[in-house]
């Protein structure tokens, strides 16, 4: 572990932090754009967490240690697994720990710590949205864990870094099984982050959603945690989909200044054809029913098993 | 001194047989109860320390008797539990409703039956023993008729009639058996054991096949085997219990031990059909129709003397198999032997006829009904009684030997051990069945009060306790008794 | 000693006479008949005997003989006749099948007999498989008579006719101990007692013989119960 | 090291007898739990005595049958599974010794009975030991659950009880045919015997079905686990967590004993595929319903069948891998099971332990009458939560350790190279992670339901934190499955002779102090790490945010959705507006539970006009069980009500029978014919 891994760690990290509302904002302004609407600053996110952040936080009259103690951690945990994800370089220090099952586990810890902080108060939304979301999770993991599966069999391991290094090599080339595999993912983060059509992010108070509901009771520098580890969620899922399937451009390790900023700009750049993407489909489509997200994870799941089954076939291991 | 005793020595089975025969001939014309219990007792003891004795000489033929590792161990299980149904019966005859004629009768027909089933082990001529299980059977259908009533009757009647024509087919195959060995005797025929065997390999095989065939027949319906069981549920149930204990602790034994000398010969020669496949498919068929019969039992001792025909037919068919599965049925009919008997006497003590009203008698009465659960459970198979050692072994060699056997051998074993067990459930959680107290007998008391309950349960202890060691601690003795007794039985 | 010799002829006419009345033991509807056949039936099968004895120079056998007589063809007929007198059955008629089907299943059984018993005494002399496929026919008809008797009094007889068959079975076996035929006297003896015994107290229980009647009981009268699992 | 096991093992039954005594003098139940506690701390150590410095030759003890002599000795397998039930033993000793000191004698016979058997079943040398260990444990757990019915004299334990016992000889009815056929002709059942004479072919696949079916059902297998639920919350909580801790365990044992110690080495791959689906479906099946249940503790058995089956996967992969001279990943796999078994048994017994005083303090078993408790016993919460979290496979906790190795090894597996095996373990992996997440579910229900929101009845709000030597049996649980989490690396370091037995490979490739992993898999778990990273963020966000937000929380009323305020008498607010247990397995229910579980619900809408709520009525049922047990249970009364003709003959009829079998035995004679 050298020093320079170390820093470009901790670059790594705060860049995550920081960029995360931002794609927030981003998100939100694109969508905005492309309803017609002229929509608030990227950088509204942010301020609405400076003014959380300062303002006295009201806790209910049932709220535990719970409701303190989960938005911190969900948080850590987060910007645990964000740390893994390579963004604009990889061999970062902790490298030989970012692996695509753990990062699934930190995932989870955070959504526990969340449905833990709904379920706290006791009320009706709370748990409904507690339940839900524990919900959906079990259908997105499997997918999740299917795709892991392609890529392991592609680059031989399910460390984030060995993947990358694997791919940015070109090695694997293009195949069926990895849009399939890719199609599953795209489902499982748009399940993950609550975006539409499994949750809706901009409304509140609607039956139908999960990720608001949890947070009703939540308020001051609580809720701006919260805010933060979703927009941090989302950067996270958006630079993994970034590192696996877009993998070019990413600084090796070591690489010198100028291999940092061309990955920058590489990863600023998917990140931002994402965002793109991402409020595009989110703005051509209708949230689901609650009831039939199964169904819509549950293709993914069979769509990542497709191509689990379709390397098999093709690499002749069989 | 020593000298005397080395006279003694060789009139010792005679004694054993004539000791119970005399004994009770005498019972029938002692008119006190309590002095013919006593004496019931002494003469049960006698001959458990004659039973004893014997076991501690050398085995050897002796006149028309004999003693060898087959009928030792037998012959030390039926003193015993003589003994200890002696102990049983003195403490329960009021109870049972017998009046002093039928109690005279009853102690009489005991001794004789006890004679007789000694005589059937140690005969060393297959006549003898056809003679001595006869004899047996007679007693035991008095024994049975000696509590009037339409059922009694009908199950001595049926005893009778089914006992008579399986006695008379044994007689049959006894004959034809002494027929086989009369070419190769030189003209003379011979029912002795040890002559049959020495001739048994030269005989003509189909004769002896025949005479097998009979003498499975004959006895088999003797030792309860399906499908000439039909007397035995009836015979246990209406007779006195004490008569239940014996009819399952001994005259199934020593049917079966006289199909075993029968197998003993047949099986010396290579040209028969298969004594021992004969005998296992008879025990296997019992073994099954008696565990799914269990289910539909209403009446306790009809339930036990199903289970009987059970563990005999898992004792046949560790015959028929032979080998070291053999021993496994020499220690079930044993431990089954201890258990079955302990059963009865707690049922007797219990005083309820029927299933229904055991529920919940462990809580309610725990001196009688958790030895009565224990003794469940080990009579269903369950550690660390020796019921389970043997079954254990008998699995072991029929998967063994016979692997297709372990299918129905395993159906067979669980579905009698869950029928037990549901019993046992019921008398250990009830619901309680509405109490029928039985008043304690006052009248006709043949023991002081205090010693009756003692008497009737010491007993049941003591057969658990033994089967106990016998599943734990196997006196290597008794183990090469058994192993030799398994190489005789073939 | 074969065919065409007087010991063997002999025998072998006593032992088909003792067979022939196995038949018309079965052929009989009437109780008292029924004895009379019996009461023939010990007589022909002590002359099967004494003169097995003589052939084989076996003096037991007269003493088997003798209580056969004795007891077969005099004391338990009369016997059994004094228990139907006082009964009154002299006119019972009974049989649980009919005359002809039990007279087709007897034929079967003799051929049964001769056919397990000849093949599997190559060795022996004809004498012994004659006698012992005899033996084993009369022992069957006697089977086959307790299950088509429904009285009694008619299994009793089917049982006793079976022993026929065992004593007749028994005498053509030399150097067979004499206790073993003795006893099987005695006890033929002691089981018909036994059974008369209880002829009587079923008389008493159930005014009559029918034991049809009795098979009802079992101890478990009351209707099953469904079990739980 | 046989010689302290026998010790040991002969101080238990002393101790039996005590419990026996306690009927008259009731201090003597003090001596059994203490007795049970400290020999329990035995096993334990003796459990990694043996893994440190082995085992030593087999004790022959003289007991038992002169054909199968008792015997005694220590392996590495039977050393780990000891040192689990060790743990296990002595917290449930400290438990009881709180909760149980006026236990009724019935109980207290049994109890050290039980730990005998489990003990004795896995210090056994010889198939026989083996089966009487196992007939043991399952006899002296029968007795406790007697005990128990005795006491409550409910119907549902007295079922419970039966069902238990039922299952116990079904149990024993396979698997002593199993070691049957395992020992042969020469009837030699010593390990060493049984080891030498390996089975081969159409033997060997009846000796797999039977001792899956013998042992699996004793473990909770699906499809024989439908008992598990109905028996082991019926028990005191004590014995439940010994149940579910560690007698699943000690049937996971013999699994891995018989089919891959002694069964395995020379097998295809095809060897461990029935033991990896039907831990798959048991996994899947256990989870699902461990989402839907509404009794605490039900919940935590049917969990127990999730993670049985997860164990299971891991043994059945490890199987194929070996089979197909993977080494190093079976050694992965195999290390994932042994792990996970042993993180089970400690995250388990802390959660049943906790459900214990849940139950003692508050009053009831039912998620629907708790709720809050955190409040009342903060300590039992935190302790529960750790054991919730750990079951929930959250990382650091020792529940990730396994369920990641589990992963790596079934992400790596398509190296064997059959097709069938790759799309299997493809299907399984998804089903892994399925369970995972539904267990997930289950455990924030059951946690989230007792601990958090506000009291559902008045009686929760009662409750009192644990007695201190039950709270020194949590706080040691918390810290050893902590421990076992972080350093799972050390931990299989330790159980590598056990590894090597049950994958037939030295050890893992990668398993360093501070890591656990696979070389083929060229991925690394560090959990200390993990925990580190998350410890500094944390760290460095509170230090942040106070800098920058001053204020303290303040505290008003709940919002509740816009609820109307409670009325006076309901001073904890309207329970009503939280979520039921089934309310909140509702999502679930619908997603999964119709097809898998014959969910339904319905909902019940009050007239027109009348004020009255609706009513929501909602089930399930496990299908697996009464889908073989009824037909069963007809097949036997037809069976039996046909043998009743037999009974009904009149004695003609049976002279004919008697008469017919001469006959047949006759004609038999004639067709054989002249030799």
């Amino acid at each position: 572990m050298t020093p320079g891994a170390i820093f470009t760690q901790l670059v790594h990290l705060a860049l995550m932090l920081a960029l995360a509302p931002l794609l927030v904002g981003l998100v939100r302004w694109l969508k905005a754009r492309l309803m017609g609407r002229r929509g608030p600053s990227p950088l509204q996110p942010w301020r609405d967490l400076a003014k959380l952040a300062r303002k006295q936080p009201l806790l209910a009259e049932s709220a535990s240690v719970m409701s303190v103690a989960t938005p911190y951690l969900a948080l850590a945990a987060t910007s645990a697994a964000a740390a893994l994800v390579p963004g604009f370089a990889r061999g970062m220090a902790l490298a030989p720990m970012a692996d695509l099952i753990l990062v699934a586990g930190l995932l989870a810890l955070s959504r526990f710590a969340l449905a833990l902080a709904a379920m706290d108060v006791g009320t009706a939304f709370g748990d409904l949205g507690a339940a839900r979301e524990m919900s959906f999770a079990a259908f997105a993991e499997p997918a999740f864990i299917l795709s892991v599966l392609c890529f392991a069999i592609l680059a031989g391991s399910t460390n984030l870094d060995a993947i990358g290094a694997a791919f940015a090599d070109g090695g694997p080339g293009l195949r069926i099984s990895l849009l399939l595999a890719l199609l599953a993912l795209l489902a499982v983060a748009l399940a993950e982050n609550g975006r539409m059509p499994v949750d809706n992010p901009a409304t509140h108070l609607e039956l139908t959603m999960v990720h608001e509901a949890m947070l009703l009771e939540t308020s001051g520098r609580y809720l701006a945690l919260w805010e933060m580890q979703a927009a941090l969620r989302l950067m996270l899922w958006l630079s993994l989909l970034a590192a696996l399937f877009l993998p070019f451009g990413t600084a090796p390790a070591f690489s010198g200044l100028g291999g940092w900023l061309l990955g920058l700009l590489a990863w600023v750049v998917k990140l931002g054809a994402l965002a793109v993407a991402l409020a595009v489909f989110e703005s051509a489509i209708a949230k689901m029913r609650v009831f039939r997200v199964p169904e819509f994870l549950g293709a993914a799941l069979l769509l990542a098993l497709l191509g689990a089954v379709f390397l098999f076939l093709s690499t002749g291991l069989a | 001194m020593n000298e005397a005793l080395a006279m003694l020595i060789p009139t010792l089975p005679g004694l054993l047989v004539a000791l119970p025969v005399i004994g009770g001939v005498a019972l029938a014309a002692i008119p006190s109860p309590r002095l013919a219990a006593m004496l019931n007792i002494a003469l049960a003891a006698a001959g458990f320390a004659l039973a004893l004795a014997l076991a501690a000489l050398p085995f050897g033929v002796n006149g028309w008797l004999h003693t060898d590792a087959l009928n030792l161990p037998l012959l030390l299980l039926g003193a015993l539990v003589g003994l200890t149904t002696a102990c049983f019966s003195a403490a329960t005859l009021p109870r049972e409703g017998f009046t002093p004629v039928t109690g005279r009768a009853f102690h009489a027909a005991f001794q004789i039956f006890l004679g007789a089933h000694h005589l059937a082990l140690l005969a060393e001529n297959l006549g003898l023993t056809w003679v001595a299980i006869e004899t047996a059977t007679l007693a035991s259908v008095l024994m049975v008729a000696l509590h009037r009533g339409r059922a009694a009757i009908e199950a001595a009647w049926k005893f009778l009639i089914l006992g008579g024509l399986g006695i008379a087919l044994a007689l049959f195959g006894t004959i034809v058996l002494g027929l086989a060995a009369q070419p190769v005797l030189g003209g003379e025929a011979s029912l002795s054991f040890t002559a049959l065997r020495g001739v048994a390999a030269q005989a003509d095989g189909g004769l002896l096949s025949l005479a097998f065939v009979f003498l499975l027949v004959g006895y088999g319906t003797k030792a309860g085997l399906v499908p000439l069981h039909s007397w035995l549920p009836d015979a246990h149930a209406e007779g006195p219990v004490a008569m239940s204990a014996v009819l399952s602790g001994l005259l199934l034994n020593a049917a079966l031990h006289a199909i075993l000398r029968a197998k003993a010969v047949v099986g010396l020669n290579p040209a028969t059909l298969s004594p021992g496949a004969l005998l296992l498919g008879m025990g296997l068929l019992s073994l099954l129709v008696a565990a799914i019969s269990l289910w539909r039992r209403r009446d306790a001792r009809r339930f036990f003397a199903w289970s009987s025909i059970e563990h005999i037919g898992l004792a046949a068919i560790g015959f028929g198999l032979g080998g070291a599965a053999s021993v496994a049925g020499m220690l079930h009919l044993l431990g089954h032997s201890l258990v079955k008997s302990a059963i009865f006497f707690t049922l007797g003590q219990a005083g309820r006829r029927q299933l229904a009203e055991l529920a919940g008698l462990a809580p309610a009465r725990a001196w009688i009904g958790w030895p009565l659960v224990v003794a469940m459970l080990a009579i269903a198979g369950l550690p660390p009684f020796s019921l389970f050692a043997s079954e254990f072994l008998l699995v072991q060699q029929s998967a063994a030997r016979l692997p297709w056997l372990v299918v129905p051998l395993a159906i067979g074993l669980l579905v009698a051990a869950l029928a037990l067990l549901r019993q046992v459930h019921a008398i250990a959680l009830g619901p309680a069945a509405p109490s029928a107290e039985h008043a304690p007998p006052t009248a006709g008391a043949v023991v002081p009060a205090w010693l009756a309950p003692w008497l009737a349960m010491v007993p049941v202890h003591l057969h658990l306790l033994l089967a106990l060691l016998l599943g734990l601690a196997l006196p290597p003795a008794l183990y090469a008794m058994l192993v030799e007794a398994g190489r005789i039985a073939g | 000693m074969g065919f065409g010799q007087l010991p063997f002829d002999m025998a072998h006419l006593l032992a088909g006479g003792v067979l022939l009345l196995s038949f018309v033991l079965l052929y009989q509807r009437r109780v008292t008949a029924l004895i009379g056949a019996l009461a023939a039936q010990g007589a022909v099968l002590a002359m099967a005997v004494a003169w097995q004895g003589w052939v084989l120079d076996v003096p037991a056998l007269y003493v088997t003989a003798l209580a056969a007589l004795l007891a077969k063809a005099v004391a338990i007929p009369l016997g059994l006749r004094l228990l139907v007198r006082r009964f009154g059955l002299r006119r019972a008629v009974e049989t649980a099948i009919g005359i002809g089907p039990g007279m087709i299943m007897g034929v079967g059984l003799v051929a049964l007999a001769i056919l397990v018993v000849l093949p599997a005494t190559q060795g022996a002399g004809a004498l012994v498989r004659e006698g012992l496929a005899f033996a084993m026919s009369v022992m069957l008809l006697g089977m086959l008579m307790m299950i088509t008797r429904r009285h009694a009094i008619g299994q009793v007889v089917g049982l006793l006719s079976l022993e026929n068959g065992l004593v007749l079975a028994a005498a053509g076996a030399r150097g067979l101990p004499l206790v073993v035929e003795l006893a099987t006297a005695a006890l033929v003896v002691a089981l018909a007692a036994v059974a008369g015994f209880f002829t009587l107290r079923l008389r008493d229980d159930f005014a009559g013989l029918d034991l049809g009647l009795l098979h009802h009981h079992r101890g478990e009268s009351a209707p099953p119960g469904e079990g739980p699992p | 090291m046989s010689a302290v096991l026998a010790t040991l093992l002969l101080m238990l039954l002393p101790l039996a007898l005590a419990g026996g005594g306690a009927a008259r003098w009731p201090a003597l139940a003090r001596l059994v739990h203490g007795g049970c506690f400290l020999v329990s701390l035995g096993f334990a150590a003796l459990g990694v005595a043996v893994l440190v410095f082995g085992g030593g030759d087999p004790l022959l003890l003289p007991v038992g049958p002169p054909w199968a002599p008792l015997s005694l000795a220590l392996d590495g397998l039977s050393a780990w599974f000891l040192l689990l039930l060790g743990l296990v033993g002595a917290a449930t000793g400290l438990f009881a010794w709180t909760h149980e000191a006026e236990a009724p004698p019935r109980r207290l016979l049994c109890y050290p009975l039980f730990l005998f058997g489990m003990a004795l079943c896995l210090g056994a040398a010889d198939g026989f030991t083996l089966i009487l260990g196992f007939e043991a444990m399952s006899l002296a757990s029968w007795g406790l659950l007697v005990a128990r019915a005795m006491e409550t004299r409910g119907e549902g334990e007295r079922l419970a009880a039966r069902l238990y016992l039922g299952f116990a000889l079904f149990g024993a009815a396979c698997l002593i045919p199993a070691i049957g056929l395992m020992g042969g002709l020469a009837g030699d059942l010593s390990f060493a015997g049984l080891r030498a004479a390996p089975m081969q072919g159409g033997m060997a696949a009846l000796v797999m079905a039977l001792v899956l079916l013998g042992a699996g059902s004793k473990a909770g297998l699906v499809p024989l686990h439908g008992w598990l639920p109905i028996a082991h919350p019926v028990a005191p909580a004590g014995v439940s967590a010994l149940m579910s801790g560690a007698m699943t365990k000690v049937a996971l044992y013999v699994v891995a004993r018989l089919v891959l110690d002694l069964g395995g080495p020379a097998q295809p791959p095809a060897w461990g595929a029935p033991l990896l689906v039907i831990g798959a479906a048991s996994a899947l099946f256990g989870a699902l319903r461990a989402t839907q249940e509404v009794d605490g503790k039900v919940l935590l058995a049917c969990s127990t069948i999730e993670h049985v089956g997860l164990v299971a996967m891991g043994l059945g992969l490890s199987a194929v891998l070996r089979g197909a001279d993977l080494g190093p990943l079976a050694s992965v796999a195999a290390g994932a099971a042994l792990l996970h078994a042993l993180g089970h048994a400690l995250f388990k017994t802390l959660l049943f332990l906790s459900a214990g005083e849940v139950e003692h303090g508050a009053g009831s078993r039912r998620l629907d009458a708790l709720g809050g408790l955190i409040h009342a016993m903060p300590l039992v919460a935190l302790c529960a939560l750790f054991g919730a979290a750990a079951a929930a496979a959250l990382p650091p906790l020792v529940g990730f350790a396994g369920e990641w190795l589990l992963l790596q090894a079934l992400l790596s597996a398509w190296r064997v190279g059959a097709l069938w095996v790759q799309v299997m373990v493809a299907a399984v992996t998804a089903v892994v992670a399925l369970s995972t997440a539904l267990g997930a579910m289950a455990m924030l229900r059951f946690w989230g339901l007792c601990f958090l929101g506000r009291a559902r009845t008045p009686r929760t709000l009662g409750a009192q934190d644990a007695a201190p030597p039950a709270r020194a049996a949590l706080v040691a649980l918390v810290v050893l499955a902590t421990g076992a989490g972080l350093l799972p690396g050390s931990l299989l370091a330790l159980g590598a002779p056990a590894v090597a037995q049950v994958s037939g490979h030295a050890g893992l490739v990668v398993a360093g102090p501070w890591s656990v992993g696979a070389a083929t898999a060229a991925s690394a778990y560090w959990p200390l790490g993990v925990l580190l990273l998350v410890a500094i963020v944390a760290a460095a966000l509170v230090a942040g945010l106070r800098r920058l937000s001053l204020q303290p929380a303040a505290r008003g009323p709940v919002w509740d959705g816009g609820f109307i305020a409670p009325p006076a008498h309901l001073p904890f607010g309207d329970p009503a507006t939280q979520a039921s247990a089934a309310g909140f397995a509702q999502p679930l229910r619908r997603m999964l539970g119709t097809r898998l579980l014959m969910a339904r619900e319905a909902v019940h809408f009050a007239a027109p006009g009348d004020p009255a709520p609706a009513r929501l009525e909602a089930g399930f049922r496990d299908p697996v069980l009464p889908a073989f047990l009824r037909p069963l249970l007809i097949a036997r009364d037809r069976l039996a009500q046909a043998a009743e003709w037999l009974r009904d003959l009149s004695i003609r009829q049976f002279l004919g029978i008697a008469f017919g079998t001469l006959l047949l035995l006759l004609a038999l004679l004639a067709l054989a014919g002249p030799p």
